[in-house]
């Protein structure tokens, strides 16, 4: 029951703030999404500590949705551990967002209801794809965070360049969407049904399933776990998909906050956990999880180190650490990888957010070659700020270095040659992050300011409103780790987990964890002081040398400043070939040769028809020789044919 | 009425088709100045129209969704000497389109209130004929009254688009006419041969009919002129394009809403049911050609500069979706096709609604003309955002669950056929939310878009009822998909055991 | 014997006088060879044992026909000179086509086999020991007694038809009225005047009686004309 | 001798000469009062068609059976109606005398006498009967050229087609020794009776009956005469005779040559391919209306023929209520063209018509019902009339005739669509004259019947089937 | 009859035919021509049909003769007539200037 609250309070918010914004004005708006959030942001949580308290996993059934012959899906929400973590995160992290963006909004010029049911409306989005009980409904949530994420990218509609990236990131995702769709009706084809009850225990059966594609015979499982994993690097930016991500900044700070840490981007990691009864039946597919997403961390991470953006550098930093996740997930470590998933939802929330008030108290200059030395004049957002890059970067004690070293672990625990491959780019990965992190650190806060006087006029430490939610993440970005380790990778997490993530026989890698060798479990730790100590020669003690680094290596500096050039190569094998195509489609497709065959036979038939008349000359004489001929020719014909 | 036993107790289906002409009766009668007739046509034409609706909601009440075959049934004699009747009937694949024409006319009605200001009389009039001929069609269970029907669609269409069209209406005009009507009179051969083969025309013994293969195939081919065309599918497809741009708003809402549901319809009513073997002998051709038209019009979409024109090749997309749906045989794929034309028929129809707002406003559909609309138009911006999202199938809204029970019932047939037919959604978002961009985003650059006003308290009335109808139909489509569950899982069973039989007979040939 | 070759003859003259109304330049002579035709295919009839219809043909033909054709030819009043003489530019693909025909003709009537079951079926069998005529004077008005009123019909839509055509009522045309004619008086008719020597009427007002009837009053004229009756 | 199964033509003959003699004895212009009679002739002699007798009479040279009947109903009605739309017509084109309607009431006598002949010689006189009042009526303005030339045209045309028919009656006698219908039918069933010779002479009399019905190749008087002729006059053509031209073509080719049906029917099935196509392509050129009518007409002929080529019962029948169908739909197109007047003057444009549905909202939509009827569009009559034709085609596995017919039946709807496009879609114009009433009248009754046929279908294809059925006995 | 076979008849009377046909389409000289013409096909129509009727030994033949003699002075009428009024219209009676009416 609090559970369906804590669903579907933030859609009655939404609706509220979204049909009657205009009538009960901006403050009523945001009073009733916030209060919806508070709301869901109580009952989430509640939900959750009844279940760990010993309450038993159930289905809510709200009633039928679609059916069609053996097709049958309901709307109905799942309790279970996966389900009650992702909704207690989502909905309070998201409230913590909510009251932050009454601060960060406040200077907005345009009505200010929309954004709030926007948000509302994403985070319900979110919570209808974590609480599905069937593939389906998580489709709804899953194209449904799409949606809000459009809307929100896109939320200053009057910037081309907000349009253009809510535009990519809506696509981009439908791109991904569509395996995902076509991997849900192979379930329905191999299982005959999209429900988790139905099809998780029917998965060991159906294992030697095949499947006929490219002309050769698959494992059915194996097919359904590309095409799923194909839309959850979709929504998770991996490697490939990843392009939406960074333009995704366009939108308002609070909004990168949601997208980055409770919502959507997850989604791809929550789908391999609930999909774990399924995932574990195909080991290629996870293979191929790893490999994308150790690529994914160490990709994201070179590109994160030379980003000017505050905002882009996040994001590449969130993007990495998604790889993480995945690489987690690939080895079987699925438990890691949604711990990772909520440690990183509050120190990736708490970066964002700090980073809005830092946009904030600089009037909305995001780039950081324009900041520095302003921890003097934003302290407590410098703080916080640390705090988070402390989470980041895996030091000990703060909520990352529990995650990030579980997984560290466990792609060297699974002890597969990809495994390896994961963990030598986690490890690289880790280094990278400590440096950028702290790159950003040390060229927004520390050093001589570079910043506009004028803008430094004007700076000012962001409201309490917004301070609040910043406190109350950095508080769970020390504490969450420490706090909840032992029960998602301690050695209770099969009784925490209660069956909501299977681990198959021969899977044992979370019980290795702690037998993995000391130098692993230290590497992490070691690179992210040397990545810290990196960033600090060359941003604070020589800061001359990144530009001499960058001219020394003039190629590869554009090539990664460029972001491997993703962009450009999208750009000149899908976008332009695509534009290209429509237009010869139309003007030589439809205009000439589809419109030009029936429009030619009329030139025809009207040119025929003027011939044909020709003939009737008016002549007498013409014509009695028409008839002559036909005579003679029905004559002929007829001797011809006796 | 000599035999008229149906559970409505009088013949409704006969009255829901033919109340329309009495209303245009009565506005034919009306005398007086121009503005008298005017207004006078206008709300017996609103009001004819709100009766047969509600009649029709009726129908819909009554409608026995458990019962796969035909219900309300009329017969008279007609052509005794020919064994031709005036047949009626509904079944759960044809009633919900006899309610989406019933609805969609009040709305057009409403949405030409004061587009349509010259010979109004006759507007109105022409399109309550095109509402007989539209209920008239998906209620004949005769062929040769099927035929009629199928083709008296064409005279008011033609006067619609050619009389209150565009500047280019006559080639519009005369282009949808020929190519409609060659399509149609190879089915009236097709028709003719199957009423010389099985000695009758009434379509549910028909269905039952066994034709020799080899005739099978050339009737699906003559058939599949005139339905291909109607859908329409690649690449008799360019009519539709011109003949949207073309007709005015209420003329383009009718011929999205219903009539190019009209060829899916005779592919389900004709094709499949009564030429199973040929169906699936031409069932990749259909693939390729849908699979073709989803790829290739969303691309032409892409590049459309005219509002109107992308719609209409969006459609010729989704129809290809439909078409898909139709050939896979199983249940999922016939009753997503059946669903994706009814979201169809709402969104599409509604799509059109949208753009004929802005043409009312500033009188021209090219999109490089508005921008940033969503500024002084939040209401309208609201309302095209619904739209727009349900024609690109977001889940919730109708839009989505055709189109997915479409791919899940192609997977069924091939994994290529469900990821094509698929390209739908990628390409539809991207056409979509482009258009969206410049029209609705961006800032207000052009003087005389400054001072345009939202939504009146008629259009919200024209869009309240659409809105609706697009959330239940992706909130609750059980609603729907309950009406054809039977229907459709009647022709699928029939359709397998006339394919077994035939591979059985086969067998025994060899 | 004698037959045959009489028959050659008139059957020779007959086409060579057919080819020449198609071919002569003056329609005169057209009509003239027509006539010429006709002779001979009366000819050609007689010999054939259809007495009666050979009269008939000169008499209808040579005598009322021909004529006909003769005095329109010559009422027109074409100027001859002008017409262009020869024939279409087509002739030869024409006479080609032509030749073609008579060969198929010949070709088919040549091989002429009566049916067997022929000779039952005949209409009217000739009656053995009556003259032509007799025979024919004995069904027209009998079994054929349809047919001719039918002809009947058709010659007085002929005549209808030539009436309703070519009768006008031209201001040149000059109609006897007869009951003007009759009814005047010396008053109208008669003018005297004094004229001056030396002078003409002109000078001194021309004549004033009696006014030409520039334009005829209609019932008059069709009081007197009956609608073409007379004429 | 029963001469009382002559009665309708008798009596109709008597009363077109009483006419005559009314109209040359009466001093004023009779040709209001001579047309009442005659149209009263055709009222009675239409009676007595429904309830004469049936059987043969005059020495089996005529013959009243059901056939007939339906034929001669078809062509009296023709016949009235385009006496009443000219009516009006002639008098305010300066041409109303009152020979015109007697003329008619002949022509049509000749064509009851065609639809009845059961003999080779009556039919060769009832066509006589008929041409030679049509040549007078085609050249009927005898003050305007193109009345004259059309006259002139049609004469020379038809004497040569007449020609051509009585040369093909001569072989047919000559090489089987009788004229009677009925007769030949016996004969040719036995095969071998079958000569060359007569053989080809079917194939004249085919030649001199398809240059009637105005079908390719013979056609070529009909665009010209059409536009030549007085407008009345042109409905007249193109009712009547072509109806009775159309029976005579069935009986002939359906009874007496039927058991030679697989030697004609290539030809006629050229001939209707040839029409249909000419039909179809030549019209669409055309800017004069009256002109385009006649490609129409062509045309339709050709699809009627399609149930001569078929040579069935179904397909007579097809052809009988697909000249009915026809027959009225001409009739009140024509009905319009006549309303095309301004300031008394007629005009025959396409373009004339501009606007028309705003000046004349309740002629454009008649007309327009009628356009689509020829257009075979449902659910005016002109689709039945296709529909039939078509079944019977299917039914005699004659996939060529139905498959080229149904494609140039959309060519054809080209152009009347695009009649109707200038009336509907073009601005408008200045309005023509007040239509006289009798005008109205013809045009709303023939509309009617194009309108609403689909309603009651059943009487006149029931009685079509009656009238095919005498063929087939 | 017989000393001359129907054959010949019927060879002249084709001929005939031919001659007339031609007569109408090949000349370009006056109308009254054509009117001959036709004059000349329909005596050809006779000669056949009075050849045949001696032929069968049968009187129809010769009484369609007659009647098509009627029916052909009725024609000659109506011909000429319309002839007369043409040229009253046109002022002249040549062939290829009856050409008003085409396309």
């Amino acid at each position: 029951m609090l559970f369906g609250i804590a669903v579907f309070a933030p859609l009655a918010g939404a609706l509220v703030s979204g049909l009657l914004g205009k009538a009960i004005g901006d403050k009523g708006a945001m009073g009733a999404s916030v209060l919806g959030m508070v709301i869901a942001a109580i009952c989430g949580p509640v939900a959750f500590f009844q279940l760990t308290g010993g309450a038993d996993p159930a289905v809510l059934d709200l009633g039928s949705w679609i059916e069609s012959g053996r097709f049958h899906v309901d709307w109905a929400l799942r309790y279970d551990t996966l389900s009650a973590v992702m909704v207690a995160m989502v909905s309070f992290v998201s409230m913590l967002i909510h009251v932050y963006s009454i601060g960060y909004m406040g200077h907005e010029a345009r009505p200010r209801y929309r954004f709030f049911a926007y948000l509302s409306l994403f985070t319900f989005a979110m919570l209808m794809l974590v609480t599905a009980d069937n593939l389906t409904q998580l489709f709804f949530g899953w194209e449904g965070v799409g949606l809000c994420s459009y809307l929100l990218i896109g939320y200053w509609y009057d910037r081309p360049s907000a349009n253009a990236a809510a535009i990519k990131a809506f696509v981009v995702n439908r791109v991904a969407d569509l395996p995902f769709a076509v991997g849900l009706a192979l379930i329905f084809f191999k299982f005959g049904s999209v429900e988790f009850s139905t099809i998780f225990p029917a998965v060991a059966q159906h294992g030697a399933d095949t499947y006929s594609l490219f002309g050769s015979t698959f494992s059915a499982i194996e097919v359904i776990g590309f095409l799923l994993f194909i839309g959850a690097m979709g929504k998770s930016a991996q490697l490939g998909f990843h392009v939406w991500l960074p333009d995704a900044m366009e939108g308002p700070t609070p909004v990168s906050a949601l997208i980055h840490a409770a919502t959507m981007v997850t989604a791809g990691v929550f789908l391999m956990a609930r999909m774990s009864p399924l995932m574990e039946y195909a080991p290629y597919a996870l293979g191929f999880v790893t490999f994308v997403g150790a690529s994914t961390a160490l990709f994201a991470a070179t590109v994160g180190c030379c980003q000017t953006d505050i905002k882009r550098v996040i994001a590449y930093s969130t993007c990495s650490q998604l790889g993480y996740m995945f690489a987690a997930a690939g080895v079987g470590a699925y438990q890691a990888s949604v711990f990772h998933l909520i440690t990183h939802a509050f120190f990736k929330a708490l970066l964002f957010l700090s980073a809005g008030s830092v946009i904030h108290a600089m009037s909305d200059e995001q780039d950081m070659r324009k900041m520095g030395g302003l921890a003097k004049i934003i302290p407590i957002t410098c703080i916080v700020m640390w705090i988070g890059n402390l989470a980041l970067a895996g030091i000990p004690w703060f909520a990352g270095y529990y995650s990030k070293d579980a997984i560290i672990s466990a792609t060297y625990a699974a002890g597969t040659g990809i495994g390896m491959y994961a963990f030598i780019c986690t490890v690289l990965a880790a280094f990278l992050t400590a440096f950028y992190s702290w790159r950003l650190l040390f060229m927004t806060f520390h050093g001589t300011s570079r910043a506009d006087h004028h803008v430094l006029e004007h700076a000012h430490e962001s409201p309490w409103v917004m301070l609040g939610p910043l406190v109350v993440l950095a508080t769970g970005a020390v504490f969450a780790g420490w706090a909840l380790h032992g029960w998602f990778i301690g050695s209770d997490w099969p009784h925490f987990w209660n069956g909501a993530i299977f681990n198959g026989p021969h899977n044992q890698v979370i019980e290795h964890l702690e037998d993995v060798p000391g130098w692993v479990e230290l590497a992490p730790l070691v690179v992210g002081l040397l990545g810290i100590g990196v960033a600090y020669v060359m941003y604070i003690a020589n800061p001359l040398l990144p530009m001499r680094l960058a001219q020394q290596f003039g190629p590869i500096y554009r090539f990664v400043l460029n972001k491997w050039y993703f962009d450009e190569l999208y750009n000149v094998i899908f976008v332009q070939p695509a534009i290209r195509l429509a237009r010869l489609f139309w003007q030589v497709g439809d205009v000439t040769i589809i419109d030009g065959v029936p429009n030619g036979l009329a030139e025809l038939t009207s040119d025929g028809s003027r011939e044909v008349v020709k003939i009737q000359t008016g002549s007498l004489a013409v014509y009695a020789f028409a008839m002559l001929i036909g005579v003679v020719v029905l004559i002929g014909i007829f001797m011809l044919s006796r | 009425m000599n035999a008229v036993a149906n559970a409505a107790g009088f013949p409704i289906l006969s009255l829901i088709t033919w109340l329309p002409l009495v209303g245009c009766l009565v506005i034919m009668m009306v005398r007086g100045d121009e503005q008298t007739v005017a207004s006078n046509a206008r709300w017996t034409a609103l009001w004819t129209s709100l009766l047969v609706l509600v009649l029709s909601l009726v129908l819909w009440v009554k409608f026995d969704p458990s019962d796969g075959g035909f219900q309300f049934n009329e017969h008279v004699t007609w052509l005794p000497e020919y064994k031709v009747g005036y047949s009626m009937g509904v079944d759960g694949i044809s009633v919900l389109f006899v309610l989406l024409s019933t609805v969609l006319t009040p709305i057009c009605i409403l949405a030409s209130w004061e587009a349509i200001h010259t010979r109004v009389r006759e507007f109105m009039i022409s399109f309550l004929i095109l509402e007989t001929m539209m209920v008239g069609m998906f209620c004949a269970t005769d062929f040769v009254v099927f035929y009629m029907f199928f083709e008296g669609v064409l005279i008011p269409m033609y006067l619609i688009i050619g009389v209150w069209g565009g500047p280019r209406r006559v080639y519009a005009a005369v282009k949808f006419f020929l190519y409609t009507l060659t399509g149609s009179v190879l089915m009236l051969l097709a028709l003719i041969a199957m009423w010389v083969h099985a000695g009758t025309t009434d379509i549910p013994v028909l269905m039952h009919t066994m034709f020799p293969a080899g005739m099978q195939n050339w009737l699906f081919l003559a058939f599949f002129a005139s339905f291909a065309v109607k859908v329409p599918m690649w690449p008799v497809h360019t009519w539709l394009p011109d003949a949207h741009v073309e007709a005015p708003t209420a003329g383009s809402v009718i011929l999205a809403g219903v009539l190019l549901k009209m060829g899916a319809y005779g592919f389900l009513r004709f094709s499949v049911p009564m030429l199973p073997q040929a169906a699936a002998h031409f069932a990749p051709f259909m693939f390729t050609l849908s699979v073709v038209a989803v790829i290739y019009t969303s691309l032409v979409a892409l590049a459309q500069e005219d509002m109107k024109k992308l719609i209409a090749y969006s459609s010729v997309a989704h129809m290809g979706v439909v078409t898909i749906g139709i050939f896979t045989f199983n249940v999922q794929g016939i009753s997503g096709a059946l669903f994706q034309m009814l979201s169809h028929g709402v969104v599409s129809a509604a799509l059109f609604l949208v753009v004929g707002v802005v043409y009312d406003r500033i009188h021209t559909r090219e999109i490089a003309r508005y921008g940033g609309l969503a500024d002084r138009m939040p209401g309208y911006s609201l309302v095209f955002m619904l739209f727009m999202m349900a024609s690109i199938g977001l889940p919730g809204t109708a839009g989505f669950v055709g189109e997915f029970l479409v791919i899940i019932g192609s997977l069924q047939v091939n994994f290529w056929l469900a990821l094509l037919g698929g390209m739908g959604m990628i390409l539809g978002a991207a056409y979509m939310l482009y258009m969206y961009r410049r029209v609705i985003f961006g800032r207000i650059t052009k003087d005389d878009l400054r001072h345009i006003l939202d939504l009146s308290p008629r259009e919200w009335a024209v869009f309240a009822p659409l809105v609706v109808l697009t959330l239940w139909m992706g909130i609750y489509p059980s609603s729907f998909t309950s009406f054809f569950d039977a229907s459709v899982g009647a022709m699928v069973q029939q359709h397998t055991a006339a394919l077994a039989a035939t591979t059985k007979l086969a067998g025994i040939m060899h | 014997m004698i037959t045959a070759i009489l028959f050659y003859i008139f059957a020779a003259i007959l086409l060579v006088s057919a080819a020449m109304v198609v071919s002569a330049r003056n329609p005169v002579h057209s009509v003239l060879f027509l006539i010429l035709a006709f002779f001979n295919a009366a000819a050609l009839f007689l010999i054939a044992g259809a007495e009666f219809l050979a009269m008939i043909l000169v008499i209808v033909y040579v005598g009322a026909v021909a004529v006909l054709f003769l005095f329109v030819v010559m009422m027109l009043d074409v100027d001859f000179a002008q017409l262009r003489g020869g024939i279409q530019r087509y002739w030869l693909v024409g006479a080609a086509v032509g030749t073609v025909l008579f060969i198929e003709l010949a070709a088919v009537v040549g091989g002429w086999t009566l049916a067997p079951a022929a000779v039952k079926l005949r209409m009217s069998p000739v009656p053995t020991g009556v003259s032509n005529t007799d025979a024919l004077g004995r069904i027209l008005y009998t079994d054929y007694v349809f047919l001719f009123q039918t002809a009947g019909l058709i010659l007085m839509v002929a005549m209808i038809g030539a009436i309703v055509l070519t009768l006008r009522d031209r201001k040149t045309s000059r109609h006897q009225n007869i009951r003007r004619q009759t009814e005047r008086t010396v008053a109208e008719t008669l003018e005297m005047m004094s004229v001056s020597l030396g002078a003409g009427t002109t000078q001194s007002g021309g004549y004033l009686l009696p006014k030409p009837p520039e334009v005829e009053p209609v019932e008059e004229h069709a009081d007197a004309g009956g609608h073409g009756h007379g004429h | 001798m029963n001469w009382t199964l002559a009665l309708p033509e008798i009596v109709l003959a008597c009363v077109g000469m009483a006419t005559l003699i009314f109209g040359v004895l009466r001093k004023q212009d009779s040709t209001l009062l001579c047309s009442m009679f005659v149209i009263g002739g055709f009222l009675i002699s239409g009676l007595l068609v429904l309830t004469r007798a049936n059987g043969f009479g005059f020495h089996g040279q005529f013959v009243a059976d059901p056939f007939s009947a339906f034929n001669q109903i078809l062509i009296i009605s023709g016949a009235t109606l385009s006496l009443i739309l000219a009516l009006d017509w002639n008098r305010s084109q300066g041409i109303a005398r009152f020979e015109f309607p007697v003329l008619m009431l002949f022509s049509t006598v000749g064509m009851m006498i065609m639809a009845g002949a059961s003999n080779l010689m009556t039919l060769y006189l009832g066509l006589e009967l008929m041409s030679l009042a049509l040549y007078v009526l085609a050249a009927f303005a005898r003050d305007d050229l193109r009345s004259s030339e059309a006259g002139l045209k049609y004469f020379v045309l038809s004497g040569l087609a007449s020609g051509l028919l009585l040369y093909g009656i001569s072989l047919v006698y000559g090489f089987s020794g009788t004229m009677d219908l009925g007769s030949l039918h016996e004969l040719l069933l036995k095969p071998e009776s079958a000569s060359p010779g007569l053989v080809v002479g079917i194939v004249f009399v085919l030649v001199g009956l398809a240059f009637k019905v105005s079908a390719v190749p013979f056609h070529m008087w009909t665009p010209d005469v059409y536009e030549g002729a007085p407008t009345p006059v042109t409905v007249f053509f193109a009712t009547g005779p072509k109806v009775a031209a159309m029976a005579l073509l069935l009986r002939v080719m359906g009874t007496s040559f039927a058991s030679l049906v697989g030697a004609w029917q290539i030809l006629v099935v050229i001939v209707s391919i040839a029409s249909m196509v000419l039909g179809a392509f030549a019209a669409i050129g055309q800017t004069n209306i009256k002109r385009l009518m006649a490609y129409s007409s062509i045309g339709h002929m050709g699809y009627a023929l399609i149930g001569l080529a078929v040579g069935t019962a179904s397909g007579i029948r097809g052809t009988l209520v697909y000249m009915v169908i026809y027959v009225f739909m001409t009739a009140g197109t024509f009905g319009c063209i006549l309303a095309m007047r301004r300031k008394g003057k007629a005009v025959e444009q396409i373009s004339d018509l501009a606007g028309l549905a705003t000046n004349d909202p309740a002629l454009a939509l008649v007309w327009a019902l009628f356009l689509f009827s020829l257009a075979g569009i449902p659910p005016m009559s002109g689709f039945f009339g296709k529909l039939y034709i078509f079944l019977a085609a299917v039914q005699g596995g004659l996939w060529t005739l139905a498959i080229i017919g149904v494609l140039t039946s959309v060519v054809g709807a080209f152009y009347y669509i695009r009649v109707i496009k200038v009336m509907y879609f073009d601005a408008a114009t200045e309005p023509f004259d007040a239509k006289p009433a009798s005008l109205s009248f013809v045009v709303a009754a023939t509309g009617l019947f194009t309108g609403f046929f689909f309603l009651f279908p059943a009487p006149i294809v029931a009685a079509a089937q009656a009238a095919a059925g005498v063929l087939f006995r | 009859m017989m000393d001359v076979g129907l054959g010949h008849y019927l060879v002249v009377s084709a001929i005939l035919l031919v001659l007339g046909i031609f007569g109408i389409f090949l000349n370009r000289k006056n109308v009254i021509v054509i009117l001959m013409s036709i004059e000349l096909i329909l005596l050809a129509v006779n000669l056949n049909f009075v050849a045949f009727s001696a032929a069968l030994n049968d009187l129809a033949g010769q009484v369609m003769a007659m009647l098509v003699l009627t029916v052909a002075a009725a024609e000659a009428a109506i011909g000429l007539a319309i002839v007369v009024i043409y040229f009253r219209n046109r002022g002249s009676i040549q062939v290829e200037d009856v050409n008003l009416m085409k396309g």
